[in-house]
């Protein structure tokens, strides 16, 4: 018997995110437990599709029935599994945390945003999960519309930031697009192994080279790649808390899951390494981006701002690991999608409680939260030591492998940038870890004003949560050879 | 050689973490409870730490492997002699500070008690991880929890001086540890390993340039932690720091993590063949001469009891890393026993420094004329053990003293024991003006002549530690076979030569 | 900002020009698009589906699920403008 | 040289249609000119898209005489790609999608703002 579990990874969301607005109709409640029952159905496929995966190799799941280059077929790969599991994990985590800060921010949208946030959820399995590029397209205009739709509904600011984001990542869309359909033109199919199979042939045709530039660009806008972030740190910051938490780790993470695809699997490594120099260009982007991401958010006030800064250079990191295009670097790259998505979800599910409970978010007002929110901020000080990469926190092995990766290949300068990284990422955090804990002076002299400073912990349906994210950071850490040995080195692409 | 899997090494790290998880959880409802946790994790500590004693002595090694990071290298424990002895050290002066931090706390009525024992707990984690650890990974992994754990102790008062303090010690110690992490990863992909060897496992791999620069970066990440100048400036800025936590930075955890760093990198990485053969060594060794004079001569300049002892400590670790830099016998022996002895020295002296702050809230050596007769207890171990770091017999300082200075000998390198002499005369002449004046001088105003001591629970411990220099200086194995630990530590790398 | 855009603009015309170089002419009846997976849809299609109307046979078909993710994205369009939309009816 | 100028002309429109609609994405100031550029960079790949299925001699992809005339061989070169006008029609309702967000969204916009200039909105952001 074919297994189901593929299908049903991406098909229970979006059959929920209609029902959601069926039970929403009649009764707003029902949405909130409709959209976890929806996630973690499909964690557990995706689950499972991992256990199949790791049993039996990679699945080949025929929509319809059709014969693939002619039907829609879904691949699943050691690669896409690994990340299926992170994203509808991490947008599990996302909806249970949910809950109150959309009861606050959102009141009376609360039936239609639970709708799209499932819709949005969909639009990421599909793009992972799919064997062709232009159903990869359709799910990823998905993700997209919703993602457009979270960001809108946000603060002020929130619809022109959207708006921008509206214009790039379109343009980014129709850049891939584009490439979709150069490669047709020469090729005659959609089907990424199909094409992997006849593309060797055609490696010196123009119009595979152009095709390739146009899907780098259009996935390197998509996951906000320096100089092409120019959308992400408005749209982030402006967004509800929840989207910036369900949009920070897996957006990025899924256009660099279309990058590895698209670098190493449509296109072989040979043709992206050595015909042309795009690694050795995406490195360079890559180093700019974890520079000028950290330097950029050296300058933030607001501490949410500060972290869409973070996140460009996390993209950053991820494509150096790319871009160094050996066994080491990429391992570190796959980690750090694992990794950097958990950091991610930690950190703005922390700002989003702070915002919640205090209203704050500037770096300068986080006085006392330690004392307000201690298990909240224990996760912040965790996920911050995993960004800057001390051991034994995951970030620290993601930074391990990209090093190694960098001196295997010998560029001793993006081996500069990724300690310099570090030190510039202990000055981001250690300002904020100094003002959330260390009080002025005059104001702790005696005892008794311990106790004044009530506490005042974020709710249990957003602090476990972040809990469970910032334990994440931790495990992953410790069980990040196993995690390589299990899963990373199979989902390495072939010919590394 | 043989190798015992045991999980005694995971437990004496791990008993510390949980019981820092029992003092934040119990927190300031219940002070006494979050002290006895305290307490009772240190002496649980010291005991598993002691129950591994016989095995080490038999000449046998512990082993551990938690699991496996990368291919080559796990998160590993390995107790070797060298270990055990700093593993000793650590854990049976944790006992004695935390008495002694409870009497400080309290005395001074500090804010964030639960933080401040919560982190030193979690130093003492790492520390045992440090000495435990059984490749240079762990090691780097238990470091950075190290540096991590710290700052927070460190910056403690919140003052403007202390966030300063606090800053420049992360800036210092990060910095560090990111030259360190990339001569580590440098070294995986020259060796594909990074487990200690007695002797060193790099024999044989990369270019002599190659090797010269890793050393080189090496023992300047590790430095920064050993306080080896110029890379010191972090240690006596960090002495805004509560006085505990001085005693805890210079005589236990954090410089002596850098020492033991620095003396793993030299002989348990390169090893003296290749240092040898690489001439490596003799520049080492004159590196730190010139750290050991300096300091000392900033020590002499310095009017605060605390930065006295802080460049004190500086001139003494410099002399670690300078007797284990000549890798004859006699010096990696004294060496490596100067880390312990110097330990219950300098933690004496500090004990000393915040018994004194916290009864008469001076902390200047201007200011300390005739105390000595209102504190008898505490300037007599302040004597004994100012004695021993100079080098006087009968106390402990003697013993390591000494196998350095046959040690320099053995290396033909009549130079070094000059640079023994010269340091030893100057801390007599930093420390004797302090005791005479404590004792002897009459003060300008008035002072309360008349018995009057810190709260016993500073008192006693810095008692305790100071009779336990006296006594390890007359019989050097009087516990667990302190001396010889170290010597068959030093026998075993020499072995391997 | 203007001339930022033209120049980008212009780059970008020219990288695709550059790629039409290679492109088969219009309406080639041997380009490999109409060699390779199409010509089994126009033969195959109506055994396989009797569909006459190869487009119909294709979309509804044999890549039915992108028409699936297809309406799928109107129904995001559409609830997306609900949500963005929609009057707040009480001011916070 | 200029045989491979007419032969390729259907190249030509659509690159020149979309540079058109890139440029005013990227350009103009106007929300509203913005989106219609955003209009016409998409028509111009679909344009594109389409221009690609098209066969000399071919006729539209539906099999005449289909339905009772028994088996008869149908030769793939009488009839045009029919894949890309799939595509197409998939595009074109994203197409449309992505416009009726984007409107949603800058009616949101001048709601807020009660402008559609770009600079006047960054103005009032300060």
């Amino acid at each position: 018997m074919i297994p189901q579990s593929p299908v049903l990874v991406v098909v229970i969301p979006l059959i929920f995110a209609f029902l959601t607005l069926l039970f929403g109709w009649f009764r707003r409640s029902f949405c909130y437990p409709i959209t976890l029952v929806a996630l973690s159905l499909s964690f557990f496929a995706s689950l499972h599709t991992l256990h199949i995966v790791i049993t039996t190799g990679t699945i080949h799941y025929y929509l319809g029935s059709w014969k693939p280059p002619w039907g829609i077929e879904y691949v699943v790969d050691y690669l896409n599994a690994f990340v299926l599991v992170i994203v509808s994990f991490v947008s599990l985590m996302v909806a249970i945390y949910s809950k109150r800060s959309v009861e606050q921010e959102l009141p009376e949208k609360i039936v239609y945003f639970y709708c799209i946030f499932l819709l949005q959820v969909t639009g990421f399995l599909g793009i992972v999960i799919t064997g062709d590029l232009f159903n990869l397209y359709v799910f990823l205009e998905i993700a997209s519309l919703a993602g457009y739709a979270l960001i809108a509904v946000g603060e002020d600011g929130a619809p022109f930031a959207s708006f921008n984001y509206v214009i790039f990542g379109t343009i980014g869309a129709c850049f891939y697009l584009l490439g979709v359909g150069y490669l047709y033109i020469v090729t005659g199919s959609l089907n990424i192994a199909d094409l992997s199979q006849i593309l060797p042939n055609l490696y010196h045709s123009k119009v595979v080279l152009v095709a390739f530039a146009f899907f780098l660009v259009g996935v390197s806008i998509k996951m906000a790649l320096f100089p092409l972030h120019v959308w992400l740190p408005d749209a982030y910051t402006y967004a509800p808390s929840t989207v910036s938490a369900l949009l920070a780790p897996l957006m990025t993470k899924v256009g660099a899951y279309v990058m590895i695809r698209v670098m190493f699997t449509v296109f072989k490594p040979y043709f992206s390494i050595e015909l042309i120099p795009a690694t050795t260009i995406l490195g360079w982007m890559a180093a700019a981006a974890i520079l000028f991401g950290a330097i950029l958010a050296l300058a933030q006030i607001d501490l949410k701002r500060m972290l869409t800064y973070i996140l460009v250079s996390e993209v950053g990191y991820i494509t150096l690991g790319v871009a160094l295009a050996n066994r080491n670097g990429l391992t570190g790259a796959i980690l750090h999608i694992l990794n950097d998505a958990f950091m991610m979800l930690a950190l703005f599910l922390v700002v989003g409680a702070i915002m919640y409970r205090s209203g704050k978010r500037e770096i300068s007002q986080l006085r006392y939260l330690h004392r307000k929110m201690p298990f909240t901020m224990a996760v912040f000080v965790i996920a911050a030591l995993s960004v800057i990469g001390i051991p034994p926190t995951c970030g620290f092995f993601s930074k391990w492998y990209l090093i190694l990766g960098a001196i295997d290949a010998n560029k001793w300068i993006f081996v500069a940038v990724l300690l310099v990284s570090s030190l510039l990422n202990v000055i981001l955090f250690f300002r904020c870890i100094e003002n959330a804990y260390l009080e002025p002076v005059a104001e702790h002299s005696s005892v008794g004003s311990e106790l004044a400073i009530t506490r005042e912990e974020s709710p249990l349906s957003m602090l476990i949560p972040t809990l469970i994210a910032g334990a994440g950071i931790m495990s992953f850490g410790v069980l990040s050879g196993k995690i390589i040995s299990t899963i990373i080195q199979f989902a390495l692409p072939a010919g590394f | 050689m043989e190798t015992i899997v045991s999980i005694r090494p995971l437990l004496a790290v791990l008993v510390t973490l949980i019981g820092s998880l029992f003092i934040i959880f119990t927190g300031e409802r219940n002070r006494n409870l979050r002290e006895f946790w305290t307490i009772l994790a240190s002496i649980i500590k010291f005991s598993i730490v002691l129950s591994m004693v016989p095995f080490i002595l038999d000449g046998k090694t512990l082993e551990f492997t938690i699991i496996s990071l990368a291919p080559g290298v796990s998160l590993q424990f390995r107790v070797d002699q060298f270990g055990m002895f700093f593993g000793i050290l650590a854990s049976a002066l944790w006992i004695a500070t935390s008495v002694y931090s409870i009497g400080y706390v309290r005395g001074l009525n500090e804010h964030a008690q639960t933080r401040y024992f919560f982190n030193f707990a979690l130093c003492l984690s790492a520390t045992m991880g440090i000495a435990f650890a059984g490749n240079l990974l762990t090691l780097f992994i238990f470091y950075e929890m190290l540096t991590v754990a710290t700052y927070p102790l460190v910056a403690h008062k919140e003052t403007e001086d202390a966030i300063m303090g606090g800053r420049k010690y992360l800036a210092y110690t990060l910095i560090a540890g990111v030259v360190i992490l990339f001569a580590i990863i440098f070294i995986y992909t020259l060796t594909g390993s990074l487990d200690f060897k007695p002797g060193g496992f790099l024999l044989g791999h990369g270019s002599p340039g190659t090797l010269i620069f890793l050393f080189v970066i090496l023992i300047l990440g590790f430095g920064v932690k050993a306080a080896l100048m110029p890379m010191h400036e972090w240690l006596p800025t960090a002495m805004v720091a509560p006085t505990p936590v001085s005693a805890l930075l210079h005589a236990v955890a954090v410089v002596k993590a850098g020492v033991f760093g620095c003396l793993r990198i030299i002989l348990y990485v390169f090893g003296p063949v290749l240092l040898h053969e690489l001439d490596l060594w003799i520049i080492l060794a004159y590196f730190s001469a010139f750290t050991v004079i300096v300091s000392g001569m900033y020590a002499l300049a310095q009017d605060n009891l605390k930065r006295r002892l802080a460049f004190s400590t500086i001139n003494n670790l410099a002399i670690i890393v300078m007797g284990a830099a000549l890798l004859t016998p006699s010096a990696i022996t004294g060496s490596i026993f100067h880390i312990g002895s110097h330990g219950f020295m300098k933690i004496t002296l500090f004990f000393v420094a915040g018994a004194i702050y916290v009864k008469t809230h001076k902390e200047n050596i201007s200011e300390l004329d005739g105390l000595g007769r209102q504190m008898p207890l505490t300037f007599g171990a302040f004597a004994v053990c100012a004695m021993g770091v100079a080098g006087t017999p009968p106390v402990c300082g003697f013993i390591s003293k000494w196998y350095l200075a046959l040690g320099a000998i053995e290396a033909k390198q009549v130079v070094f024991l000059f640079v023994l002499l010269i340091s030893a005369m100057m801390d007599i002449a930093y420390f004797f003006p302090i005791i005479y004046n404590a004792f002897f001088k009459i003060p300008e105003e008035a002072i309360n002549p008349h018995f009057d001591e810190a709260p016993m629970r500073m008192v006693v411990p810095l008692m305790i530690t100071a009779i336990i220099s006296l006594i390890l200086g007359i019989f050097p194995n009087a516990f667990f076979n302190f001396f010889n630990i170290a010597s068959m530590a030093a026998g075993k790398i020499l072995g391997g030569m | 900002m203007r001339v930022l855009a033209l120049i980008t603009v212009i780059i970008t015309g020219i990288i695709l020009i550059y790629g039409t170089v290679d492109m088969p002419d219009w309406g080639d009846p041997n380009s490999p698009a109409s060699k390779h997976v199409s010509p089994e849809y126009i033969e195959k299609a109506l055994e396989a589906t009797a569909t006459p109307n190869i487009v119909t046979a294709v979309l509804a078909d044999y890549r039915g699920y992108d028409t699936l993710g297809e309406t799928t994205v109107i129904f995001t369009a559409g609830i997306s403008c609900i949500l963005i939309l929609r009057r707040r009816k009480k001011r916070r | 040289m200029f045989n491979f100028i007419v032969s390729n002309y259907n190249y030509w429109i659509y690159i020149v249609l979309m540079m058109i609609g890139f440029y005013a994405m990227i350009g103009k100031r106007n929300l509203v000119k913005k989106i219609i550029g955003m209009n016409l960079f998409q028509t111009a790949i679909i344009l594109f898209f389409i221009s690609t299925a098209a066969k000399k001699g071919g006729t539209l992809p539906i099999i005449e005489h289909g339905h009772g005339h028994g088996a008869h061989a149908i030769q793939a070169a009488a009839y045009i790609n029919p894949l890309p006008h799939v595509l197409m029609l998939t595009a074109i309702v994203v197409m449309v999608s992505t416009l009726g967000v984007a409107l949603a969204i800058v009616i949101a916009i001048y709601k807020r703002h009660h402008t559609l200039e770009e600079n006047e909105i960054l103005w009032q952001q300060k």
